[in-house]
């Protein structure tokens, strides 16, 4: 990949986004035949689907909890999703995603309701193109609603970044490569609180608060689409 | 790659197979609705998506340098790698390919390499240091049976959509495909055979045989699975049905 | 190895044999004092050994089935039995070649009578040339009659093949190098039903056809001197 | 990485915190008494084992020759693994690290990655085919809690303890670290926020950030753990909290 | 490696060993029939085929190209690997080497490696690049106790039946063998010492002491094994026991 | 490491000890907060840690042993502990080691009064310099008096080599590396019983014998240290 010399001109971003804008994003509720729950998301260029079981019996059994259901998750990326081949199987990035998704999840879900029992997120990604995390964590969170499972809320989640001093939101593989930080946070919308939040890069505290608001504002966006698409699949209005 | 049905459930089917009938009402000859798309994922070099009823296989191929194996030094290098993913189907474990995804993964690269669908020979770049792999990666995303006709047929489908990487040391005008290998996968519940079983079918089946036969109708491949047997008869009738379905499917593939 | 100029030469192959002539064949049954049944093959350069124990309890004990004993087959190359070391521990080849086994010699075994319990067929192949899979079902089929399993029949197998046009039977591992295609069978003799059937290479129908009876007759033969195995092991006179 | 607490102890702890106390009598804001040694392994190019309260982990810094990553041919290589040895917890279990130690590995390789704490870019040595990797290896000897900021504190304390290589091909005059950053992680029990839990109250604690800043009090790395939330005000708290405190634990190295 | 007796079987044997005997009547200095086969596999450089009593085991070896440990880079390469296979017992359990294959291989590498059995440092082939690599794979096909000094035994006369491999690398007139070393591991039960225990008393005995030993009757590897003890005067015991018995087995080779 | 022209100077060693001669040891007990026992042993540059977590209930289930407690030793190198970076998880040395300390820890202990648990003994190298073995079964000794573990004595180890033709008490690494004989053994001090005995190099039956004489008397200083640590841990003599 040629670096271009700026990532940001006149304002906009390479693809002709707003630093505050989204990609453009789609979600599909219900598009697996055998999962309990499934949805699909495309976020830019990122193809994402996940998939919910349960909640049922637990193996092996002595993982059983006597007062309280076991969510997994496991983040799996497609040996064909990226650039270079990824060789099937999980590595240390997959296994610390999916531990920060399934606590990101975890606080929306009555869990004591299903005790012994397993709810299993399986999370898909068809391709990538930065933030799959935040992307996952909606698909899943559809997922789950999909599936029945009572939830307080739906889980949004987005990537905000920083872009040559710029703080921007939903940020490209480009921008992800080139810029200088990533801040994924998931957001339960209604109660305005943070399930997952994590950062790598450069923020001063005021970057930072700047950063908080940006993605509070897109995790916003991205939970109407999200609802809309649980209404699509139910042909129900919310209230 | 089975799960366990009701006995009940076994009767039915296999009293409905003994009138003549399926669970769907199909005909014994008769795939369900299959589609092919292509070209579905951008970071692959070729792609494809098959469904065939609610079965639901993705296929992405990418092409990358490797060493060539040492008694082959001149040639490309063919991979074929299936992953059950647990999102799709209940029966499906987390953890490294189970035999059931092996047999999967290997009866479609048998399918391919036997019936030299890629000139492998002219995948070489330096003799003896590099040359073209391609690897076929089979991603099974939702599981109602028959998976490895709709793998055989992804597979096939991705390798025609495969655009040449961009890299200098790709000479040759366009990705070397020479044949189109479609396998067909038939079914004996009690003693009737059928093509397409979906998963309730294939659960009660007591035998399968998957042949996969070229435009000619010769064989490349064949591959028999299942607790049971099949007598002489069968399976050469098992042949005729593979060959005129594989007609039909390969019609599907551009 | 150098290939030679033909190997069918006025329609004799490269070890003298005709084209639906068998390699040497000896077997043994009985052959080890720890397990329940076993039984010792060569064929040709092929020396493979197969036992069985069982029917014993399922351990792990979740996969113990309720209503039938389980069949396992684990079919495995000693290191020093091909040409260039093979690095101990299954591959994908063996795990395959293990499924198809217990698939080809479950049809004559009444695991129903056994709820519960588990069988073990172990192969170890010692040296390999060409055909190993096929000597292995002969070797297994004999361990399980010499370990007392109820058997509806005994299992023969062998391979067929395609070298220069002609179809010959059980292929050499220079013929199944060289040679266009290999087609290992395996037959419950008496009812003449087919209990495995793979293929790789190319068939016409017609040459499928001849394949097929080339196989049925190779089989008949293997069957005889796995009946001779057994008989001169227990001493008696089959009726 | 949690283990689990009777309800009793829960309550009792959850209590305590709403009455503004703590079990050890501590502040919120306090940890406990935190010793960091150096040179501590001779056969490890930098080492450092930190104590904060009962908690005790063991890092040491190997530098090896290595191969480059292909996109980055001139620049050195970071490794940080980390080992909860069964030793150090009964709910430590052998095997490949779990999800926790590849947490609590990832979560330190951040903080100084990202803060370029070393100048990976001066550790090459020949372009494309040899540079200085940085084995920085965690191995937690006694767990009470919040390893994460004992292993931080660690990893930065064995680099800055580490001898460059006796080896010619080592050029620098000495190893070239250029940040110190330091990790804080603030827990919320009911919903108060705390630093340095003891291992009772991280097994009760609803969610815990991981704040990761360096000398001028900017972020480097953020995590959030745990199964519960925080709130946005909580986040700020935190942070002030975070930086705070890091400047106290930062005066511990040399 | 031990499997269990019932109780009735340990009392019965410890009985008979109190009154000098043995369950299949042998003196306590006494092997059972030993039998040893070489070239039985065509396909490996060396082989033999051990029978002592029913134990069985077949060692085979190849010779391979190799890269040299960088600070041997003139030396050739020793391997020794073992395999209890599942069907030479009911307590072999498929998977990876458990820890009785393992001391099992380690215990036949001493032996060998120790006494410079194999002349290492005339198997390169070019410096720090090329070196032959003996790989002794120990095949344990039927288990009736003692399989060291069986596997020990079969790897020796592999060794010594070793033709070199056709490969114009291979400079030298024939493989350099240098020594014959030969495994006696003693057995104690209750206080009596004995040699070539069969299963059952190896699955009773309190302890074992494997004394490798070459021509002059020096010693270069040993081992105890099992949860007891030995006194010192028993240590010297299974000295003169093994040493003894050493030139009997030694003259089984060729 | 540049070879020294010779190990032995005037009947002492390249570090001024004579060859029946410790290197300095320290020993101390009860050192970890979260373990049933622990011990601390430096021993010249070896610094090892033990850890005894039990007798505690036996995970999976089906490995209890319905008339015993089961001992499981696991030693482990820390990847620092070494010249070249060790890659972490246990292999076939390591393996074979934990092996044999279990074995030579078994006989002092009285497993039989806890059925069905185990005891789990956990030792880790931390700087390694020739002698891991026998300082970890030290350590591990004092750690399993320190848990409160029932023991019938103490385990006392040490390494006894062959450099240049004399036999000496617990080799460098330097020496083990130059010398051609290395024979680790542990004692049962009181009964004056070996439970661990290793030797790899070359020993006539001479130097044999003198190396066992070598063995004891060194334990026996071990021991004598080993006892030193629990008086200091408790602050009781013994009796």
């Amino acid at each position: 990949m040629e670096k271009p010399e700026k990532l940001i001109v006149d304002g906009k971003r390479l693809d002709g986004r707003m630093p505050d804008e989204l990609r453009s994003l789609r979600i599909e509720a219900g598009v697996l035949k055998r999962a309990d729950g499934s949805a699909y998301v495309e976020l830019g260029e990122n193809k994402v689907l996940a998939a919910v079981y349960g909640p049922r019996e637990m193996h092996p059994r002595h993982d059983q909890q006597p007062d309280t259901a076991v969510l997994r998750c496991r983040y799996n990326m497609a040996p064909f999703s990226v650039e270079d081949r990824k060789r099937p199987g999980p590595d240390r990035r997959s296994v610390e995603i999916s531990k920060v998704i399934r606590e990101a999840l975890e606080p929306v879900l009555f869990l004591k309701l299903y005790p012994r029992s397993v709810i299993d997120v399986f999370i898909e990604i068809l391709q990538a193109d930065a933030g799959t995390r935040t992307a996952g964590i909606n698909a899943a969170s559809v997922a789950l609603a999909d599936a029945g499972i009572p939830m307080r809320d739906l889980v949004s989640a987005v990537a905000v970044g920083k872009v040559e001093d710029t703080i921007v939101l939903d940020l490209t593989k480009e921008e992800d490569q080139l810029g200088t930080t990533d801040m994924p946070i998931a957001i339960v919308p209604r109660k305005q609180l943070v399930t997952l939040l994590q950062m790598d890069g450069h923020l001063t505290e005021d970057e930072f608060k700047r950063a908080l608001d940006l993605g509070f504002r897109g995790c916003a966006q991205i939970y109407e689409v999200q609802r809309q698409a649980l209404r699509e699949k139910y042909g129900v209005k919310e209230e | 790659m089975y799960g366990i049905v009701s006995s009940v459930k076994r009767d039915y089917i296999v009293d409905l197979a003994k009138h003549g009938k399926r669970v769907d009402g199909r005909g014994f000859d008769q795939f369900r609705d299959v589609s092919v798309r292509t070209d579905v994922i951008k970071s692959a070099n070729g792609s494809a998506e098959v469904k065939i009823g609610n079965t639901r296989v993705l296929v992405g191929v990418k092409i990358q340098h490797a060493e060539p194996f040492p008694d082959m030094p001149e040639s490309g290098v063919l991979m074929v790698n299936a992953e059950l993913r647990p999102l799709a189907s209940p029966s499906f474990e987390l953890g490294p390919p189970g035999e059931g995804a092996v047999e999967l993964a290997r009866v479609v690269d048998r399918g391919i390499r036997e019936s030299d669908a890629i000139a492998l020979d002219k995948l070489g770049i330096k003799s003896g240091e590099d040359v073209w792999a391609v690897f076929i990666d089979i991603h099974v995303l939702d599981h109602d049976g028959n998976l490895i006709d709709a793998s055989a047929l992804g597979a096939t489908a991705a390798l025609l959509n495969i655009k040449p990487p961009e890299d200098e040391a790709w000479t040759l005008q366009e990705f070397p495909i020479q044949k189109r290998p479609v396998a067909v996968t038939v079914s004996r519940i009690n003693d009737r055979l059928m093509v397409d079983p979906c998963l309730d079918e294939e659960d009660v089946a007591d035998a399968r045989l998957t042949i996969t036969t070229v435009e000619d109708g010769s064989i490349c491949a064949m591959q028999k699975g299942g607790a049971g047997y099949l007598s002489r008869e069968q399976i050469e009738e098992a042949y005729h049905l593979a060959r005129t379905k594989a007609e039909e499917l390969r019609e599907r593939l551009r």
